[in-house]
């Protein structure tokens, strides 16, 4: 498959890249390590790479999970009333603005340091972005369609299942594109806040105690952790969209 | 239970259009005075842009781009609302169903079971039996045309407006589906806009003309609809129409 | 007038009140220097701006720096702004915690720092327990909100001149088991630190000199030096910051350039049998006394 | 104006709703201070909210704007080139991967304290949103209308210029909209990395020293500006989209 | 400079095309021999669906849903690319330009300067010359078609295509643009679908009935396009003609 050339491609473009920037700019190792030092640290820490990446893993799904439901069907209560657009999309801005740092500490209290407040973090983060591009697809069926359901007696709920839903597909798509990649910042923000495992957890352990290759190694997982997941989420939203839309 | 016979769901009313359209501060056509006939077919011609398509928008109770100064009257109530289908100039197929599940929207849309097999033999009758699964995107422009049409004739309302419903069609199936239409469509109110006066000639109870300053009112053979094509009566009206639609436009 | 670049470890506060008294009275100006004071959010950046060249002192922790040095950055303690351990180990006043060694099968909330695991197992290992004893729970941005909110039991890396006295604004008076007390080995809290390949000694001396002058001059007049530090930043002026000036007055290092070899060898040693360096450095690579070049 | 009307509802609202959580879950103040001692604070400090807030309103403007012409001009070109897309979307998802404050030492050391590096931040998080909702609009150009550019003979730039840009206006809409809620958080990113002003030096500055109060009055007038911002953008791109999208 | 007579990008050549098409496994139709002679118009009648449209494309070198087994053949060269303009079955206008700048998208999208006052003229005898300002939303359907001939004829290339130009239009309007069209695409190799007789016997030099399993050469009358359509003549062959259509199918 193409795919897989292209893949490797990048895999030896981008540390070379990386390289090229150190050279370049003349980074010190200890705020950017070279590509080869950091491939060394995360072979031997891979044992501890691996097992940490799993609980993010595990919180980036489910984070993607909830949050993809939850702005789906936020965006499709949103585009079924105007009023009630317009009244809860400011409240969602307003929420969606305030950083995640600030809320961390009603967060940790109401759902603990477990796996429950990472994936209500990643479930902020990515909430937003799906909602929205949903919304904005929901809300831009053609109007003459739309008179055509309204002369054929349809349902509010009928138009929006039949038509505005599939219409919108490729909008939510992007929407969920989006919430691939920042499902797993949300976790590790998460993490961050308040944990004891997970990649997060690993950075802040590794920045602590001035190990900057092992930071960069568990960037590195949880980029490669990323990539598969937009990988994935594009396929199969390419997959949601293949009915020729209009 | 049957229905009582003058259920409005069911039996088709006298419509009747009065007054003149504006868009803006323009006068688009008007001042008319159309009245449709229960259950018969009237056929309307004009200008490209003369505001036909607009009309039949008007009565549908659809958004235009300009106001309605007049009056709508239906025989049996105040409003035509749930009793009218529309077939639109564009097909409006929704590409992402296959041509069964367009031709069932309606039904779809009102939350009712379709009548699957209904749809299936319409279609095959539609000429599209071997089509049923494709999407529109791998349909012809005639074939779209039809399954819009079969759409429409699914709906089963007492009034049928049809905007140019055969343009895209050869001689050999247009033909057909205009006596589908007819057959189908038999006891119902129905305004169809067309641009082929052989076509109003062989199935209009009533034919008129849309002109920008008003209506002109064209006689229709004394024979009933569908009409002979190759009668000489017909032919003698389809050409004097032709002859007036070319000379004064 | 030479120009100095120093970044804090974190936002302005009194623990920073000889570098900010400096400024405002002139001591700086006196020395012929012109100082940039910038403050970071994230307390590990300072350290490796200053090892990138980027400004030449940093507000540091001694026992970052010895690892920072272990992973090779050039680094070096040039002098002291706290030379006592602020951290401590805190627990509600009126709550189960009454010695560390209740805090079995409890839960410990932690900022990373890198090396909260080590000190906390020193403080367990002086009352009989072990690490394998508690659960250990970072809770980065808001240690005595956790606290306070009864999420953890317990906090390590809390400062006693700030979450203590916070604890007792907010109503929940809190309570410290001061580290070097509790088995740890003393050590400077707050140090400068400077790139030892590139450090000008001459400058740095003079700075330090300054914040010298700055020291006495707080702890001769706490109240009016307390008026100058409120004055700088309105936000600065209010009640909590007003108690920690008078609590952090008589930990700053009266004579910022001292060196005391034994405690940066003691550190280094706990470091090494703690698991968390390789190697043991001598102490002329960690710190040096800048008045003596 | 019936905007108003809903603004003035949803400010009432909003505060209701905060003080029912407050009830209904018994949140200590040091968590979440009630709207009423919010307001306080943020009437005491109000110049001092004012005066932080505008330096943050500046980075967010200069953020927007450069990150809005970046997104653009890179959705432009990947959509220019299929190959370029599948060798650069990689990278792209992999640097967006990257938390920003693991980032944070390597941006302050090229673009140092001040303005710039505030930006930058800003910038590196809506770059993405951006680019990738105006690309998915760009390649959804109808086949059949393409293949009519093809036959007039049509350069690849007057196809994208003429037909791809225009037809994904609405798309870039979307991210726009995106960018709108996220540069402010870029911005305040970017003054917890290093900063003496600004919101985020604020809410830091306050959260550190439990003013919680001040904190959430601080997090209150970023809301306010993100709010002010999407409307703006959100109106700006309804415009730009105004002749009938197919 | 001057062109040599033979200029590839003037001269219309002749095109010949030999093969069957394919669908999957299924011929759509073929083998069929069609010969556009040069500078005459060809047209082409068929039921709907039996691949018309595809045939278009085909010669126009556009992908299709199949796969055409065969040979195109062009007198003057290898290739048509840059010498056709195509005017599909849809009008595919855009809807963020105007009607002036949809009419002269051609030379913009090829990054020319395109010649204003011509599409100006072009839109006047078009009847569009109120309605240039507009954007495609606001038009009707038989206004959008003309819009979109209108396009086609700008590009004035030796080579046209058009796919039922004039489906849309009113009887009036469609004899004005068959003969606005017969005159600019004078000398020009021109194909023209078609599902009207009449039209077909106006104004082809050749017609050609497209069936599944090959083609059927229609004998036109002697005299030359644009043909007097009250001729008995061409009457007769357009009676002939439609009876065959409707028969055969
Ligand atoms: N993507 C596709 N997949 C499968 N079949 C297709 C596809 N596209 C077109 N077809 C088939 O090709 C056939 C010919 O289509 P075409 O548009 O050429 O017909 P046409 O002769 O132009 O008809 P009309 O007069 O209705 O426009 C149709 O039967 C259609 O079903
Ligand atoms: N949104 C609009 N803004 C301005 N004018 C409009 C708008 N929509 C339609 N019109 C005008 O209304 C007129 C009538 O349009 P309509 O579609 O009713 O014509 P029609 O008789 O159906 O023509 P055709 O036979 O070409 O379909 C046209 O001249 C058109 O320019
Ligand atoms: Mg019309
Ligand atoms: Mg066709």
């Amino acid at each position: 498959m193409i795919r897989v050339r292209y893949a490797l491609m990048v895999a030896l473009f981008a540390p070379l890249l990386w390289q090229g920037v150190i050279w370049l700019t003349d980074v010190p190792a200890f705020i950017l390590p070279s590509p080869w030092r950091v491939a060394q640290a995360a072979w031997i820490n891979r044992a501890l790479i691996t097992q940490h990446s799993l609980v993010t893993a595990t919180e980036v799904a489910a984070g993607l999970a909830v949050g993809a439901i939850l702005g789906t069907v936020t965006a499709v209560l949103l585009a079924l009333s105007a009023r009630a657009h317009r009244m809860v999309m400011p409240l969602l801005v307003f929420t969606q603005s305030l950083p995640v740092f600030a809320l961390a500490p009603i967060l940790t209290l109401w759902f603990g340091y477990g796996l429950a407040s990472k994936v209500v973090i990643a479930v902020l983060i990515i909430y937003f972005p799906v909602t929205s591009a949903f919304y904005d697809g929901l809300t831009r069926v053609p109007a003459d369609i739309l008179d055509m359901a309204k002369t054929m007696g349809a349902t509010k709920f009928q138009t929006m299942r039949r038509i505005k839903i599939p219409h919108a597909l490729p909008s939510l798509g992007t929407g969920l594109k989006l919430a691939a990649v920042y499902a797993p910042i949300g976790a590790v923000i998460g993490e961050w806040v308040g944990a004891s495992q997970g990649l997060g957890y690993l950075m802040l352990l590794a920045n602590g105690r001035a190990k900057t290759d092992l930071m960069f190694a568990s960037l590195l997982a949880l980029a490669i952790m990323t990539l598969v997941l937009h990988l994935a989420v594009g396929r199969a939203s390419a997959r949601l969209q293949r009915p020729e839309q209009p | 239970m049957t229905s009582p016979p003058n259920d409005r769901r069911v039996t088709p009313p006298v419509i009747r259009l009065r007054g003149s359209y504006r868009i803006g501060a323009e006068i688009l056509f008007g001042p008319v005075d159309i009245t449709l006939g229960a259950g018969q077919w009237t056929c309307i011609l004009g200008r490209s842009g003369v505001g036909k398509s607009t009309l039949l928008r008007v009565i549908a109770g659809l958004d235009c781009a300009g106001d309605f100064d007049g009056s709508l009257h239906v025989s049996d109530a105040v409003t035509l609302a749930g009793r009218v289908s529309l077939m639109a100039q564009s097909d409006l197929l929704l590409p992402w169903l296959t041509v069964l599940e367009n031709t069932v929207l309606g039904a779809q849309l009102r939350g009712e079971q379709p009548d699957i097999g209904r749809a299936q033999r319409l279609l095959a009758r539609i000429g599209l039996r071997d089509h049923t699964h494709k999407k529109p995107g791998a349909l012809s422009g005639g074939m779209r045309q039809r399954t819009a049409l079969a759409r429409t004739l699914m709906e089963d309302r007492p009034v049928a407006l049809l905007d140019e419903p055969f343009s895209a069609l050869d001689a050999s199936t247009r033909a057909d589906m205009q006596e589908l239409a007819a057959e189908m469509l038999q006891g119902k109110t129905v305004l169809l806009v067309t641009h082929d006066p052989a076509e109003a000639v062989r199935l209009g109870h009533r034919i008129i003309v849309l002109k920008p300053r008003g209506v002109q009112h064209w006689p229709t053979p004394v024979s009933k609809p569908v009409r002979d094509q190759y009668a000489p009566q017909t032919i003698a009206c389809q050409a004097d129409l032709l002859a007036h639609l070319r000379g004064t436009g | 007038q030479d120009k100095i670049t120093v970044l804090l470890d974190w936002f302005v506060n009194p623990d920073h009140g000889p570098v900010i008294i400096a400024r405002e009275q002139g001591f700086f100006a006196e020395q012929n220097l012109e100082v940039e004071v910038i403050a970071p959010a994230d307390p590990s950046s300072p350290p490796k701006m200053v090892a990138a060249g980027q400004a030449d002192l940093a507000i540091s922790y001694q026992p970052q720096l010895h690892l920072q040095i272990h992973e090779g950055l050039p680094l070096q303690r040039v002098g002291t702004l706290i030379a006592t351990p602020l951290n401590c180990l805190l627990v509600l006043a009126e709550g189960p915690v009454q010695s560390p060694a209740d805090l079995k099968g409890r839960k410990v909330g932690f900022s990373v720092g890198g090396i909260e695991e080590a000190m906390l197992g020193q403080i367990l290992a002086t009352h009989g327990l072990e690490l394998a004893d508690i659960e250990m729970v970072n809770v980065n941005w808001s240690m005595s909100p956790a606290l306070m909110s009864g999420q953890v039991d317990a906090v390590i890396g809390a400062f006693r001149n700030f979450e203590l006295t916070q604890m007792e604004i907010e109503g929940r008076p809190g309570r410290c088991f001061y580290v070097e007390e509790e088995g740890l080995p003393p050590y400077d809290e707050l140090i400068y630190v400077a790139n030892k390949n590139t450090m000008d000694a001459d400058k740095i001396r003079r700075f330090l000199a300054a914040t010298e002058k700055a020291t006495q001059f707080i702890i001769n007049h706490p109240v009016e030096s307390w008026e100058v530090f409120a004055g700088t930043a309105p936000e600065l002026n209010d009640a909590l910051n007003k108690r920690a000036w008078t609590l952090t007055l008589p930990r700053f290092a009266l004579r910022p350039t001292a060196m005391d070899v034994g405690r940066y060898a003691r550190f280094e040693a706990f470091l090494y049998d703690a698991g968390l360096i390789p190697t043991l450095n001598p102490v002329s690579e960690i710190a040096i006394d800048v008045t003596a070049q």
